[in-house]
């Protein structure tokens, strides 16, 4: 039996966990990273507590450095001003720390994600002005997807997220493929990885369209193909992320059980 | 000079129907019971212009009170859809609601041109994106100087901004701390301002990451004690987080909201 | 992230000949120390760059480090002009400084541009004056929206910036506080920087109207106790007034200059 | 004996003090007042300790609301961050507070102005690459001269410096003459005021030609023109400024005095 299953072979965490772990792994100490809400923030903090003391959380709200010692609840919690190196104003992230590239991860999630990395944050179905679903909108992410070095998108596996064109471009990925952010001049690198409940997707050297390179312990190509909107291509080289250690069990445990305490 | 008043005197004078009107506070310092007052005094087809709608849009665009958004996030916080502001655009209820979608970086720079006193505002952003197919006022401008293409958006001047902040003294000289988002900007773009505070003080003692606003850009400024809430206001109250969490059953059902309404902005007296 | 470093290292890792060098800090704070560093280095042909040219670029120009002057007030403040300046203006000595002329407020946007990695800002400013004229790098620029004409100034992108701050932390934190001029968009405009401060600490006390350089947009750190002087630094020393009004009576001769900086700057220590 | 003559029948006070005196007197209480050092700051400080205890000065330092109890020696002086309302970023104060026109008014100096208020801080003589005199230069000026609601002008008056024409425009008054500021787009209303060491000039209200209309005590119009460079108007209703009053010069001595003893 490997690390991490029970003894009927059933793994003793959830996918989400496994997701976050997996995202939290990519972040390296002493990097920069530009925090959105909910689980990017939760792996961010993870990685903090775990392999990356000095990762350097950037929040939309101003909050430079932010070190909360529990998971924050909104960009806006107060945690994250108190613990902040510096907290700057909203234009100022935006102009001073953003947009001219100093930010070297972003991490993003999307109601809807398309072959090529594409963002959509905004409206599914229906036309824009009377859409099926009216989603929140873009927020920090399209300047985030165009200027950080790198973006990591972090979203759940499912036909109706994974589709083969996404009905908005909120955030552009790598656009129409090759040479399309060059063309449109966005200076960051574009979605290096997508983390998904199910494995971790790469965009191909050549074509650009997200590929499976790794399963996550448990999880199967077939469902991950029968999960995504596109013919999902496998790298030849398929790996296996590794599970949860107990130690990021913990950690990831202690950091969520702080947010039912809040609420 | 900013005058004293109450939250209503300032509300009735300050804020009228078809006015463009800006609430800002980033999660921090949303002044709410402002919001309330607006309600209270059933303001109409107003144009609400916030980078991030949340409970207190969901709440005036559910009461009928505006035809028209300009933003870049209409969510609540932490805890996922505005249901009044979704069953405005997709069923139009109560009524029709315009839409205006930028960014966060757009809507920010916005306020700074409009701070600045200029007619736009240049930036890196919505490059590649579908947002300028549908928001007409995002257009390119060449560098010209490197020929290099940018996006060039236009200066917001509201006819009335409003925010909530820690404190003011006597004269209309007001302090804001801990996240102070785009409101410096916000305030300073408007033609009109008004400031709710969590007290009124004989002396501001200056506080790390203070930003402040001199009284003479500030049009009126109302005591409103616990303003925010369920926002908060650093050194003075924290998040109401369980009422951001409750909203989301609250708000889903249009008679379940206008019971919840009534009972606690219409019926409520104006100091909450 | 920055290295804490002695000013003789970082000046000779950071500052090269022909580099465009800004030096800033706002009457307060003027990094005196690590201009006479370079100085003492013997720096050639540098294009400097700074709001107000005063006494240390005074100093550098009548040295010979410069070939090129970027400003917009060159003078002694509240004493008159500088006569090392003006005599390399008008005699060519000891070279030709060539001149790029601008206002304080096309500077600052030229600084704002660079730290926001924008090819160019936009203002209300240089109309009608004879800059434009005399400054090549002056444009007009047309609002998409209404087709007003306004004022374009490129980005300022320095090789290296200096500045002087109160403190820093062992991990290279730097804060700053008092009148902080345009220290931060100088310091993120450039490719290198260099902060000298009065102090390294243990950890930054957070203080009113603070601003922080975090240590990973800074090269390098350099603990210089009274290197502004006879600047000075809000919190550790008051302005040396009467060494600017001195200057005038030492720079208005080249052998009196000369003499001068033999004694007080090519053989005095580093640390001052 | 009118007040503000000894008993020999000269006055009790320097050209400088009449000039300073008759500036601050203009400076209403509760109004915006950019300033720049040496004189401006003199006299706006001099109307903040005797009429107008609420004029708001703001510093091109970022330092709004200071209250200095001394005068300060450059515009960066301690003392004028240690007793701001707020200290702001140069460029917020040139952005925020200067551009959008929000400073009731601008107090300038010159080197050289012309009969249409023109300003020059730059170059005189020769040209501007080969100068005969190369001075400081624009710093805040031209931005000043444009947007504040009014400019008022400090400087003392000699042929040298009042001219037909200046050698070089770094601040525009009325360019070359009615219309030219609104052609120029420029918002703030120009100089309403010229304050000398012998009196004081106003623009002609159709020609806006800087028009001699008031002089100090002890001055007389032939002084007065002999000291223009272009063939002075008087006004027709040519009046008198008021001589210093026993407050006004003990406010202004206590003041300078401070200053002797900085240095």
């Amino acid at each position: 039996m490997s690390e991490g299953l029970d003894t009927a072979g059933r793994p003793d965490w959830t996918a989400d966990e496994m997701m976050t772990v997996a995202a939290a792994r990519q972040l390296r100490d002493g990097r920069s990273c530009f925090v959105g809400i909910g689980l990017p923030s939760t792996a961010a903090n993870l990685a903090r507590a775990t392999h990356a003391p000095n990762l350097m959380l950037i929040y939309e709200s101003g909050c430079l450095g932010a070190k909360p010692d529990r998971l924050p609840l909104s960009i806006g919690d107060g945690i994250l001003a108190d613990t902040a190196d510096s907290v700057v104003s909203v234009p100022e992230v935006f102009n001073y720390w953003l947009q001219p590239g100093r930010i070297d991860v972003g991490f993003l999630g999307a109601a809807q994600l398309d072959r090529l990395g594409n963002l959509n944050t905004t409206v599914i179905g229906g036309s824009y002005d009377d859409p099926k679903v009216r989603l929140p909108g873009a927020g920090g992410a399209p300047e985030i997807a165009a200027s950080c070095r790198e973006v990591i998108v972090v979203v759940r596996q499912t036909p109706r997220t994974f589709v083969e064109r996404v009905d908005f471009v909120t955030s552009v990925g790598y656009g129409r493929g090759p040479g399309d952010r060059e063309r449109l001049g966005l200076r960051g690198g574009g979605p290096r990885l997508v983390i998904t409940d199910l494995g971790v997707l790469e965009p191909d050297p050549d074509s650009l369209e997200l590929t499976l390179t790794r399963l996550h312990p448990g999880a199967t190509v077939e469902r991950a193909r029968a999960s995504t909107g596109w013919p999902l291509v496998i790298a030849d080289d398929l790996g296996t992320e590794p599970a949860p250690t107990e130690a990021e069990l913990t950690a990831l445990r202690a950091l969520t059980a702080t947010l039912d305490g809040a609420a | 000079m900013a005058k004293l008043v109450s939250l209503s005197e300032a509300i009735a004078e300050l804020v009228h129907d078809g006015d463009v009107v800006a609430l800002e506070g980033f999660t921090h310092l949303i002044p709410f019971a402002a919001g309330h007052e607006i309600i209270r005094q059933r303001r109409r087809d107003l144009t609400l212009v916030r980078m991030t709608p949340d409970v207190i849009y969901d709440q005036l665009i559910g009461m009928g009170c505006a035809n028209r958004l300009v933003f870049s996030w209409g969510g609540n916080p932490g805890v996922g859809s505005l249901h009044r502001f979704r069953d405005a655009v997709q069923n139009s209820w109560p009524g029709r609601l315009e839409l205006e979608e930028h960014s966060h970086a757009g809507m920010a720079n916005r306020y700074v041109a409009g701070a600045s006193g200029l007619p736009f505002a240049v930036l890196r952003g919505y490059t590649g994106t579908d947002l300028p197919r549908h928001t007409p006022n995002i257009r390119t401008i060449s560098c010209p100087f490197t020929g290099e293409l940018l996006t060039a958006v236009p200066a917001l001047r509201p006819d009335v901004t409003v925010v909530h902040a820690q404190r003011a003294d006597r004269a209309g000289n007001v302090q804001l701390w801990g996240i102070t988002g785009v409101q410096k900007e916000a305030v300073l773009a408007a033609r009109r301002s008004l400031v709710t505070v969590e007290e009124v003080v004989e002396r501001l003692e200056p506080v790390p990451g203070q930003v402040i606003l001199p009284a003479w850009v500030v049009s009126a400024v109302a005591e409103v004690p616990g303003g925010a809430h369920p926002s908060y206001a650093q050194g003075y109250s924290v998040r109401d987080n369980g009422f951001y969490l409750g909203w989301d059953e609250i708000s889903r059902d249009r008679d379940t909201f206008r019971q919840w309404m009534e009972t606690h902005v219409l019926e409520a007296v104006e100091s909450e």
